[in-house]
């Protein structure tokens, strides 16, 4: 019979105030196969783990429990001593009868005979443990960067810079994402394409990174260091290396459609460069509005093109990338329109988004950085800007905060008020949040600087009157009735995740929070990685954040994606499923639930990818067999951890 | 005086949201009864029908399965199958004539540690007026 | 009505083209109504087949035997086995498929629909027929069966006679075959879990009381477990001892065998047993009703696989046996399925 | 000792047994079997067979020998558990089963005297009913020795005569059950005894089942091991339990721990029945299966029953009670199997 050994930890008084840790460790050099019990005052402390290693060392023991506080903080300590000890890591489990037990209980007697049925439980897991090594795989080193917006530049270019070649996929024609479309940025104004083209220039001219824009990744496969990418690159029908940017094609182009860029506050043609500093910097046709790609069609864009850039039988490819990581940077989108019918928003052509608001300040805008109404060209004297729309409105919207609306409100009404000085803005917000490095400062400038009216209160009705906007709302610090007459009305619009992040989420097995975000892996603890070990998130994929904090993510992303590209081999916990094959029927059930795709069927047996499985044991409930299970909490182990902890 | 019946109840926490909840619970010192013996498995998905039936065979008063709120599963999906599984499970036992308050799902996150708190002490206050739980427990 | 003629045309021709290496079916017995299971190797063997309301059997358990056969051959017969199926018993094979236990060309299967009809519960016929012996019997044109005793023939209405599960049928005529003998025919059903919801509209005491004398009465024969379709495995987790051993099998392996229950046959483990074995059937059973005829005790056991069949339609729209392709019940899940019961 | 007894009056008869436990067969939906009796207006004796025979109240299912728990660092604790001596009396025995536990008597009281089988057995007296009809259509005592009115094994033979019952006594056993109602029982006329004699006739006519050729059927299955006829008979037999665990005269166990605790280590040491058609009967730990198919396992039980029974004990290992045929999902057939163990050529 295997010789176990049993270490109660005091915890101070935390642990021995309540259990009697005496009276445990007694009962427990009771129990079947314990041939040593103790007790000590902090068994994390260095004599602890001593006595740990000594009664190993002495007493010859197979394998110990360590009864002390929750295995999330010092499993890996006490593993590593009974490691030190010569035992395997495995032989070493801990009884959590601190938070589980000690610290929620007052009856003595009680919690002394629940934390015995806890640290015997743990005896009977640890006494079926298998010794494990941990698995170990090579690492592709090269990484996956899907998102072209500042997050997914930032990590790329910080990848590259530390010598790793990196693959960025963007899905539109050009990087750049939702920030250069920006005019300013608050809180210091300066100029969002000023500060992002470089950053772009330095992608496309870096010898690390390879490119790949109007591009899809189709398909993930394989695990941490190990990836295997099916990219789509979709066909631009225009050869960059020919393209001259001469403009031609599209002057000649017969098609109008609605500018995406500048959120359909102008138009395009079908064969278009995005905008002036695109990367890359080349034509795109899209197919869309294009009447056709046979000459007989149209084809008049390539009749222009002088260096026959222009060439229809590109067809759509299929690119297969390894890497070793992957970061996903896959950013926001506004809230849909169709949500927000209440503030005449897609009725009324003067009530704007904060992006469209954002392309009228812009140099590069329509309007060349004149802020003129949408519907006739003339200047608004009045422009309300509502805060919160569609954000932190649990019944009807979004519950949570979109976090940036607050700044980029304070400087719209700001910029505003810079370009028309005889103007009036109001802002309705319900409060105003500003912390960060001069963000307070900032909002207090647009109010004393700007003469910018913000107003507590919510807006109860948007209508058009006479070429005004009416907008109805109430002050409730005042609680009076408020009406405005607007020329234009800004609403600041939630942040959602970006469409197609959710079929790129299941295409990646990454979770996602109940909004569609992409879910960290620990809330505070490990903030930029998913639940899938080598893929990590940055930027707004995984919550609303505005500038320096999706970059200090994608920096963050990016030092745990070269943690794991920076070593040769990289380590996997064993404590995966195996397989018994003759119990096997090759039903594949397990295939089916496995959220890794770590199962799969040969010759009508199931067989287990020990890299991709996580350990998660779905697959071993869903066996009517018995015919798999997941090592060291085999089903024996919980039958046994049962009975015990039931008396028996 | 006989002493109050106290209800012996088996908890599956999977390790990622409800045993984390659970130890939240103990970190902000909330107090609950201590009838309740946790068993920590990886997923929620991974709690067998066997180890409940098991459980009420050896004699539990109750038996709890929680995991992570949907969407949340540390594993992107086995609460999912969990939640199919134990609802049969449930309505089986419910349909032989186990009562239904001795077999309890629930949804418990990382930051839930007074849900938990709450959970255990209504189902140690659910379980005390139905006595002991002799139906299923083995009479060898 | 398929006429017997022509199934016995249609064994004939595909043992004469060698197409089957042999043809599961009915054939009549020595003793009494009630036919057995037919194993037909050859055309001269085909005139042994019968087909009447006494068919019960779910021949397609029969095919487990065969895989297992097969793989002990060294040069095995490649060619299909031919099978005769009613309608529940094809939903069987559909769930074989969609587990991947048998391939599509293992089988070749001979559909016979029951019509508007089915096969009748041999307990209740010795009730009604209160004490004369049948010999025979035979469908009528109409809703009747026609049961000739030693003491002439008699006509009883269908209805009165007709298996319970019979009368919930959901499959009268074969879901999936190679040929199908008579109309695919479908009897309306009202209600397919009438009897069920007896049960389930008691009382929680009554149902306890109920499900306590049922099935402290079994005496774990596992007649119910053996003749069902769906317990292939080669080894049940009711077993208390490992027989899917090999030489390579270490003793470690075959210390871990867990008792989940033991072989006392006493209330408590029998509620393992069958309550195991009810989840394990859950959208998989296909409700052929064989672990209840066969029970020596008369438990009611369908009735735990009636009830899991009903949660999953109610709750997951799921039903079993009909489409190979769909991932099975518990592999699988819907976003919007119902958690009201989930603190 | 020959008596009649008014129908009318057989539930006082029953009253008068207070100091027995009483069983009887009892119906439950449309199962019959042998239950304690507490009140004697309930017993019935006009059933077909039960489904379990007697044999499950002197050998039941499930037996504990004993107890264990570690007392102390020293080790275990043993408590023998022997059943309860308590004098019972089972009533509407059928002629083939009491017949059948002659046989088990036989084995458990061979060399080795199973003391928890006899402590039962001696303290039970059987009340027969002889079978003026067939309770089974699958009755075929008569071709294994027996007959619908055997004494064989009993204490006391009950025949109907209709308003009456006729009462032999055989065993002191059987006189001590009279005794205490001895005013209810009076001494059989002639026509009586008449009755009973037109009645035996009949009902050996009315037996309609019977096996060929039995004597040739024991020498015969010696050659016969290594025959193709166990594959071509177990061809549709489904490995389940029902033919034996059925059977009054099967009396294979098997035995088992039943551990409550494993640490302090407490249980039971108990004996169950087993099963000859189950895969696991001769599992080997090693994983070998001497009995490795279906075939091999009907095999064992037809020669058990009919070639190693009669070459130790001289008889059959079988009554004819007919519950395996009656019973077997897939109607396989013991009759039919013999008739063609006797025609088999080759």
């Amino acid at each position: 019979m295997k010789r176990t050994g049993v270490f109660i930890c005091h915890c101070g008084i935390n642990i021995a105030g309540t259990v009697d840790v005496k009276k445990a460790a007694k009962e427990l050099a009771k129990h079947k196969g314990v041939v040593h019990s103790e007790e000590y005052v902090y068994m994390c402390s260095d004599p602890g783990q001593n006595l740990i290693i000594d009664a190993i060392k002495e007493k010859k023991l197979d394998n110990v429990v360590i009864a002390c506080c929750s295995p999330t903080l010092h499993e890996t300590t006490f593993r590593n001593a009974a490691k030190s000890a010569g035992i395997n890591t495995f032989q070493c489990e801990i009884a959590n009868i601190r938070e589980q037990c000690s610290w929620v209980h007052k009856d003595m007697n009680k919690a002394t005979d629940k934390a015995i049925k806890i640290t015997k439980s743990a005896v009977e897991r640890v006494r079926r443990n298998e010794s494990l090594e941990p698995i170990s795989v090579p690492v592709t080193r090269r990484a996956l960067v899907i998102g072209g917006g500042i997050a997914g530049i930032q990590s790329a270019l910080d990848l590259a810079n530390s010598g790793f070649e990196v693959v960025l996929v963007e899905r539109s024609p050009s990087i750049g994402g939702h920030m250069i479309q920006l005019s300013e940025t608050f809180p210091t104004l300066d100029c969002s394409q000023c500060i992002l083209t470089p950053k772009m220039v330095e992608v496309s001219k870096h010898p690390k990174i390879k490119l790949m824009t109007y591009s899809e990744v189709q398909e993930v496969s394989g695990y941490v260091g190990n990836f295997k990418v099916k990219i789509l690159k979709k066909p631009t029908y225009v050869d960059p290396d020919k393209c001259t940017l001469c403009d031609e094609c599209s002057k000649v182009c017969p098609v109008l459609v609605s500018n995406e860029f500048d959120l359909g506050l102008t138009g395009r043609r079908a064969i278009y460069i995005p905008f002036p500093q695109a990367i890359p910097a080349t034509y795109t046709l899209d197919i869309k509005g294009c009447p056709g790609l046979l000459p007989i069609a149209c084809g008049k864009c390539a009749d222009v093109c002088e260096p026959e850039a222009i060439d229809y039988d590109m067809k759509p490819e299929i690119v297969e990338e390894e890497v070793g990581a992957i970061i996903v940077t896959t950013g926001y989108d506004l809230y849909d329109k169709e949500n927000m019918a209440e503030y005449g928003y897609g009725k009324y052509a003067d009530v704007l988004d904060g992006l469209q608001f954002e392309r009228l300040c812009s140099a590069s805008g329509p309007t060349m950085g004149k802020i003129l109404r949408p519907s006739d060209h003339k200047e608004p004297k009045e422009v309300v800007f509502i805060q919160c729309v569609g954000s932190r409105d649990p019944e009807l919207h979004c519950a949570y905060c979109s976090k940036i609306c607050c700044m980029y409100t304070a400087k719209h009404a700001m910029l505003y008020k810079h370009h028309v000085h005889d103007g009036q803005a109001y802002i309705f917000y319900i409060d105003i949040r500003s912390g960060g490095k001069g963000y307070e400062e900032f909002v207090q400038r647009a109010v004393e600087e700007d003469g910018v009216l913000y107003l507590r209160g919510k807006v109860s009705k948007i209508f058009e009157d006479k070429g005004k906007i009416k907008v109805w709302g109430v002050d409730t610090l005042s609680g009076k009735d408020i009406e405005i007459d607007a020329d234009m009305v800004v609403l600041a619009t939630a942040m959602r995740p970006s469409k197609g992040a959710e079929e790129l989420a299941k295409k990646l097995k990454i979770a996602m929070d109940k909004d569609g975000f992409l879910s960290e892996a620990h809330p505070k603890l490990r903030p930029v990685e998913s639940v899938t070990s080598g893929m990590f998130l940055a930027g707004a994929a995984q919550a609303p954040k505005d500038i320096p904090e999706a970059v200090a993510q994608a920096s963050g992303a990016a030092a745990k994606a070269i943690a794991i590209l920076s070593q040769d081999r990289l380590y996997h916990a064993p404590t995966v499923a195996k397989v018994n094959l003759n119990l096997c029927t090759g039903c594949g059930m397990c295939v089916e639930v496995c959220p890794y795709e770590a199962l799969s069927l040969k010759d009508g047996k199931v067989e287990v990818n020990e890299v991709l499985c996580e350990g998660c044991g779905t697959c071993s409930a869903t066996c009517l067999r018995a015919a798999i299970q997941v090592k060291n909490l085999t089903p024996l182990q919980v039958h046994e951890m049962i009975s015990i902890s039931l008396g028996g | 005086m006989a002493e109050e019946f106290e209800p012996k109840i088996v908890a599956f926490l999977c390790k990622w949201c409800s045993s984390a909840g659970s130890d939240l619970a103990g970190v902000s010192r909330m107090e609950y009864p201590p009838n309740v013996v946790p068993i920590q498995v990886m997923c929620s998905g991974s709690v067998s029908p066997l180890y409940v039936l098991s459980a009420f065979n050896k004699g539990a008063d109750g038996v709890l399965v929680s995991g992570c709120h949907p969407g949340d599963c540390h594993y992107i999906k086995g609460n999912f199958y969990a939640r199919r599984r134990i609802a049969l499970v449930k309505r089986l036992l419910d349909f032989i004539g186990l009562e239904p308050q001795r077999f309890q799902m629930s949804w418990v996150s990382a930051a839930e540690g007074t849900k938990y708190t709450q959970i255990i002490k209504d189902f140690v206050q659910e379980l005390k007026p139905l006595g002991p739980q002799t139906k299923l427990r083995r009479d060898l | 009505m398929v006429n017997l003629e022509d199934l016995k045309k249609e064994a004939k021709t595909v043992l004469e083209e060698g197409k089957v290496k042999y043809i599961i079916g009915y054939e009549k017995s020595a003793n009494g109504l009630m036919p057995v299971p037919g194993f037909i190797k050859s055309p001269e063997e085909v005139e042994k087949l019968i087909w009447t309301p006494a068919c019960v059997y779910n021949l397609t358990k029969f095919l487990v035997d065969e895989k297992r056969r097969k793989s002990r051959e060294k040069k095995p017969d490649e060619r299909p086995v031919g099978l005769v199926v009613k309608g529940c018993d094809s939903r069987a094979l559909v769930v074989l498929l969609q587990e991947k236990f048998i391939n599509r060309d293992d089988v070749f299967i001979i559909g016979v629909s029951c019509e508007e009809t089915g096969v009748i519960d041999e307990k209740k016929l010795i009730k009604k027929l209160k004490g004369k012996k049948a010999e025979k019997i035979e469908f009528d044109e109409k809703d009747n069966f026609i049961v000739t005793t030693q003491e002439g023939k008699v006509k009883i209405a269908a209805s009165e006679v007709l298996a319970e599960r019979c009368l919930e049928c959901k499959a009268n005529s074969p879901v999936i075959y190679d040929v199908l003998l008579g109309e695919k025919a479908k009897r309306s059903v009202d209600n397919p879990f009438q009897s069920l919801e007896k049960i389930e509209s008691l009382p929680e005491r009554e149902r306890w009381k109920f499900w306590k004398e049922q099935l402290s009465k079994c005496i774990r024969c596992y007649a119910c477990r053996s003749v069902c379709p769906m317990c292939y495995c080669d080894e049940c987790v009711a077993d208390t001892i490992n027989f899917a051993v090999t030489a390579d099998t270490t003793a470690e392996e075959k210390a871990q065998k867990i008792k989940w229950l033991e072989k006392s046959p006493v209330k408590s483990e029998n509620f393992v047993y069958h309550l195991v074995r009810a989840i394990h059937l859950a959208g998989r059973c296909i409700d052929c009703g064989e672990c209840e005829r066969v029970c020596p005790l008369d438990i009611p056991i369908r009735f735990l696989n009636k009830k899991l069949e009903k949660d999953a339609k109610e709750l997951f729209d799921y039903e079993a046996g009909f489409d190979p392709e769909q991932p099975s019940l518990v592999s699988s899940f819907k976003d919007e399925d119902p958690e009201d019961f989930i603190r | 000792m020959e008596k009649v007894l008014d129908k009318k009056s057989f539930p006082q008869w029953v009253k008068k047994l207070s100091s027995y436990t009483v069983y009887a067969p009892v119906q439950e939906d449309e199962v019959w079997n042998y239950e304690v009796i507490t009140n004697p207006e309930q017993v019935n004796l006009d059933f077909p067979n039960t489904v379990l025979s007697p044999k499950k109240i002197i050998f039941p299912q499930r037996e504990v020998y004993l107890e264990f728990s570690a007392s102390n660092e020293d080790g275990l604790e043993v408590k023998e558990v022997l059943p309860e001596e308590e004098p019972s009396v089972i009533f509407g025995v059928r002629p083939c089963d009491a017949r059948a536990l002659t046989l088990t008597d036989k084995v458990f009281g061979g060399d080795f005297e199973d003391i928890y089988y006899w402590k039962r057995r001696n303290q039970v007296a059987l009340v027969g009913l002889a079978c003026h009809t067939p309770p089974s259509p699958n009755c075929f005592c008569l071709s294994v020795d027996g007959s619908p009115f055997s004494k064989e094994g009993l204490d006391v033979l009950m025949s109907d005569l209709g308003s009456k019952y006729f009462v032999e006594a055989f065993s002191k056993k059987g006189e001590q059950l009279i005794n205490p109602a001895k005013t209810l029982f009076k001494p059989p006329t002639e026509k009586d005894k008449k009755e009973l004699d037109k009645n035996r006739t009949e009902a050996k006519k009315r037996i309609s089942r019977q096996i060929q050729n039995i004597k040739k059927i024991p020498p015969k299955l010696k050659g016969m091991f290594d025959s193709s006829l166990w594959d071509e008979e177990s061809m549709s037999c489904l490995r389940c339990g029902i033919c034996t665990y059925l059977c009054p005269t099967c009396h294979c166990f098997d035995i088992n721990d039943e551990i409550f605790s494993s640490s302090p280590l407490s249980g039971k040491r108990i004996r169950t029945w087993d099963n000859c058609q189950f895969p696991d009967f001769t599992m080997h730990s090693s994983g070998h299966n001497p009995r490795q198919g279906k075939a091999s396992r009907l095999r064992q039980r037809i020669m058990h029953k009919f070639q190693y029974f009669v070459e130790r004990y001289k008889n059959y290992q079988c009554t004819g009670c007919g519950r395996c045929i009656s019973r077997c999902p897939v109607g396989i057939d013991i009759i039919e199997v013999l008739d063609k163990v006797s025609s088999y050529e080759g």
